[in-house]
């Protein structure tokens, strides 16, 4: 076939399996045709389109079940029922799986002095036992509030840079020592103002 | 320019001999065999340990992408979903969360996980669904072009 | 440093500090040095000018300056914790000397090692971790006997 | 110059008058050794007090003790709150020793007796209220506990020693033993009670005993040998019938590592399910499960609250959530 055919054409043509070759067709087109010919024709991916059939939910019932999901969803965190909350933070070009009372190891300089509370204010993920708010990517800074506390600034460990080339009277040797912080994650707290 | 202090540090030539030494054994003792008593062969081993760890710094990163990677296709593939299906849906509903992050969900958060994981496989049928269209044929006459070898 | 070659901690903090209130770590600081060698100068002058603007922002540590005949003029840092930290100041200028001592009061005085996970969690699973059988449906425990009504294994 | 060498061939010639010293001092190597195992046998020095080392002001230590911890404590009653009884008769003694008459060798000092009393009821008290607001469901045994476990030796001498109230206790014995150590540090919390009242000190003790519960299990601190029954005992207290255990899940029955997860269920509902590697063992883990949800000391509770002066915060924010 080395010529444009046209679709109202190939139409004519029995079987659906040229029609499925160039142009998609959805299922229920071929599985008519099917109904007309009571032939046996084998299940391949000739007979039908090779993608599982999808069927969406009806935008109606979807919305409302949405607006059950978030009342719901609302009044748990109002009444503060929600349990230990977790969130996904980023913070020093770094993702953390954070909760309440955790450390976390910070390679650099945090410009604040220790005892400080800060607000990480990247939140990208926020989830209970019973209920996850996943930002698209940033959760609203009025929805949620994570704070930590840096608790200490140190030094690594000496990190000793070596090279070496044999044979090849090459060797460097480096002794590197970074600054960290640590930080607490003190509370994260979720308002009740989903929509 | 008046350089008081070079000749000063040409004579001065560092630690005595034996801290120099245990300096380097210091760093042997762990060795199995001679190379961690006998300084000859202990700078050498000692040598190749900091080049490998040197080395190892760097492959580390790449090595434990790659393990987050193997974790996410098991995890994704019990929700029926596949890895790189999972992760450009994720990506089309602007989801930034990263690998360390999600194998992460997925170990301790099975229920985060596994909204995560619906959520990618509604938005690939959503994306499949707006792909076929309407299911009717395009208006008019269009051509493709086959070629032949 | 390699990995085995080298001791190794978790991260950790001193009294679960920063969950309720902060408490900074280093409780005394002994400045020694020498009141006419030269390599105490930059301590002398850090002495003269810093040494009590600081111990007044810092009222919880306590600073002891104590001038005896010495070559290398140290800082010695103890820490709640008990640890004690030395740092030799020798040739140090008094700038230096105030970062150091910025330094050592910011510090919890657990041991400077390689830490092996950037992160600490007493709760690593909120939801429950996962195991072989979260995800599968609880039907596949169900047996029937013939068309009689379902049970559940008894143990 | 030809002049000088020959004057000095001249005397290399006629010899040196007094014997030459060797340039390597042979003699110190065996010294050391000599000295290093002496040390060895020995065995390490017995320890000091800080107090006795140089460098220590007393005052200021105090003064900064209670500013490190940001209280205002009375700096009088701080100092009667490290004062024990065995400090007062020693030095007594060694006052009497070094011939001081009675009158002049009396320290006019209190000892930290009554002080420790207070903090240590005041601790107690606090503590049972707070828990009790915090899981109205525990019963009084776990409550009791609970309360044991953050007041006793081994938790208080921990926080003691990381507030270094090691260095300022004033104590004939060197080291300090635990009851001391406890004493001493329940004695603080009394000198706090006196000087700023019980507000500060609720917070000062949910700073620095409460954090002590964090990744603490119920059960690792309240010993329950047999689980089920105490459930029983709870669940027909709640008028709820009584629990039947059901494999729910099992596999690798035939193996050396078998697992089984046994369900508890009241009413056909399910209510816990716990794994274990015999079905006994299961089940008597579903029955912690149950328990841990029951008294609302599951892992995944809402973590306490921290902030200062509780009470006022919740209702600012209930006010604020209207």
């Amino acid at each position: 076939m080395a010529v444009s055919c046209c679709g109202r054409l190939l139409r004519s043509v029995r079987g659906a399996a040229a029609v499925s070759l160039l142009r998609p067709l959805p299922r229920c087109l071929s599985s008519q045709s099917s109904s007309l010919q009571p032939s046996y024709v084998p299940k391949t991916s000739l007979s039908e389109p090779p993608w599982p059939e999808i069927k969406l939910p009806d935008p109606i019932v979807e919305t409302e079940e949405h607006k059950e999901l978030v009342q719901k969803v609302n009044s748990l965190i109002a009444a503060g029922q929600h349990g230990r909350l977790f969130a996904v933070v980023h913070f020093a070009s770094k993702q953390w799986k954070v909760t309440n009372e955790d450390l976390v190891l910070i390679n650099g300089i945090v410009d604040a002095e220790c005892g400080d509370r800060i607000r990480l204010e990247k939140v990208l993920l926020l989830g209970s036992d019973n209920f996850t708010l996943v930002g698209r990517p940033l959760l609203g800074k009025d929805l949620v509030r994570v704070e930590a506390t840096v608790i200490e600034k140190t030094e690594s460990y000496p990190k000793i840079n070596m090279k070496f080339w044999r044979r090849h009277r090459y060797q460097k040797k480096k002794i590197t020592i970074f600054p960290q912080t640590i930080l607490r994650i003190n509370t994260i707290e979720i308002a009740p103002a989903l929509s | 320019m008046v350089f008081l202090s070079l000749s000063r540090w040409v004579r001065s030539r560092g630690p005595p001999r034996y801290w120099r030494v245990q300096e380097v054994l210091q760093h042997a003792r762990h060795f199995r065999g001679r190379k961690n008593r006998c300084f000859s062969m202990a700078i050498r081993a000692v040598r190749r340990a900091f080049v490998y760890s040197t080395k190892a710094r760097k492959a580390k990163k790449r090595n434990m992408r790659t393990l987050w990677i193997t974790r996410l296709t098991a995890a994704v593939q019990e929700h029926g979903v596949k890895y790189p299906h999972f992760i450009s849906n994720l990506a089309k509903c602007q989801v930034a969360l990263n690998r360390k992050v999600m194998s992460d969900l997925a170990i301790c958060e099975p229920k985060t996980f596994k909204s995560l994981a619906a959520l990618s496989k509604r938005r690939g049928e959503e994306g499949l669904v707006a792909a076929l269209g309407d299911g009717k044929e395009p208006e008019g006459i269009f051509s493709r072009v086959v070629h032949y070898h | 440093m390699t990995a085995r070659g080298t001791p190794s901690r978790f991260l950790q903090s001193v009294l679960h500090n920063g969950v309720g209130r902060y408490v900074c770590q280093l409780k005394r600081l002994t400045l020694v040095f020498s009141k006419d060698a030269q390599p105490s100068r930059g301590a002398r002058e850090y002495i003269e000018e810093k040494v009590v603007d600081f111990a007044k922002q810092n009222p919880g540590i306590v600073v002891y300056i104590s001038p005896k005949p010495c070559r290398v003029p140290k800082l010695v840092g103890e820490y709640l914790n008990g640890s004690v930290r030395e740092e030799d100041i020798n040739s140090k200028t008094a700038e230096e000397i105030a970062q150091l001592i910025q330094k050592m009061a910011n510090q919890s005085g657990l041991d400077i090692i390689r830490i092996r996970k950037p992160y600490h969690t007493d709760n690593p699973s909120i939801q429950g971790q996962w195991h072989l059988f979260t995800n599968k449906p609880t039907s596949l425990n169900l047996q029937s006997f013939g068309g009689a009504s379902q049970h559940t294994d008894s143990p | 110059m030809s002049l000088l060498l020959l004057g000095l061939r001249s005397v290399a010639a006629a010899g040196l008058r007094c014997p030459p010293v060797r340039g390597k001092k042979r003699w110190l190597w065996p010294y050391l050794r000599y000295l290093e195992k002496k040390a060895a046998l020995e065995g390490p020095p017995p320890p000091v007090p800080r107090s006795q080392k140089p460098n220590f002001d007393y005052h200021a230590e105090i003064v900064a003790f209670s500013k490190r911890l940001n209280e205002t404590f009375s700096v009088q009653l701080l100092k009667t709150a490290f004062v024990n009884q065995s400090y007062l008769v020693e030095e007594e003694s060694r006052r009497r020793a070094l011939g001081l008459d009675h009158e002049t060798a009396a320290l006019n000092l209190e000892d930290n007796q009554k002080l420790a009393e207070e903090g240590s009821d005041f601790t107690q008290s606090y503590l049972t209220r707070t828990l009790q607001q915090a899981f109205p469901n525990l019963p009084e045994a776990g409550l009791k506990a609970l309360v044991d476990y953050l007041t006793s030796q081994q938790v208080i001498c921990h926080v003691a020693q990381n507030l270094s109230v090691e260095d300022l206790t004033l104590s004939a014995e060197c080291p300090l033993s635990p009851d001391t150590l406890q004493k001493t540090f329940l004695a603080v919390i009394g000198a706090l009670l006196e000087s700023s009242g019980p507000e500060k000190t609720e917070h000062f003790l949910q700073d620095f005993l409460i954090p002590q519960m964090i990744g603490k299990d119920l059960f690792d601190v309240w010993f329950v040998t047999d689980p089920m029954s105490l459930l029983v005992e709870q669940l027909s207290q709640r008028n709820i019938p009584l629990p039947e255990p059901r494999i729910t899940r099992q596999s690798g029955a035939t193996t050396v590592l078998p697992v089984y997860f046994v369900g508890l269920y009241c009413d056909k509902k399910l209510i816990a399910e716990g794994p274990g590697e015999t079905v006994i063992a299961a089940e008597e883990e579903a029955a912690r499960v149950a328990l841990r949800k029951m008294f609302g000391f599951a892992e995944n509770r809402r973590p306490w609250d921290y902030s200062p002066y509780r009470q006022d915060n919740s209702d600012k924010k209930a006010i604020h959530t209207s």
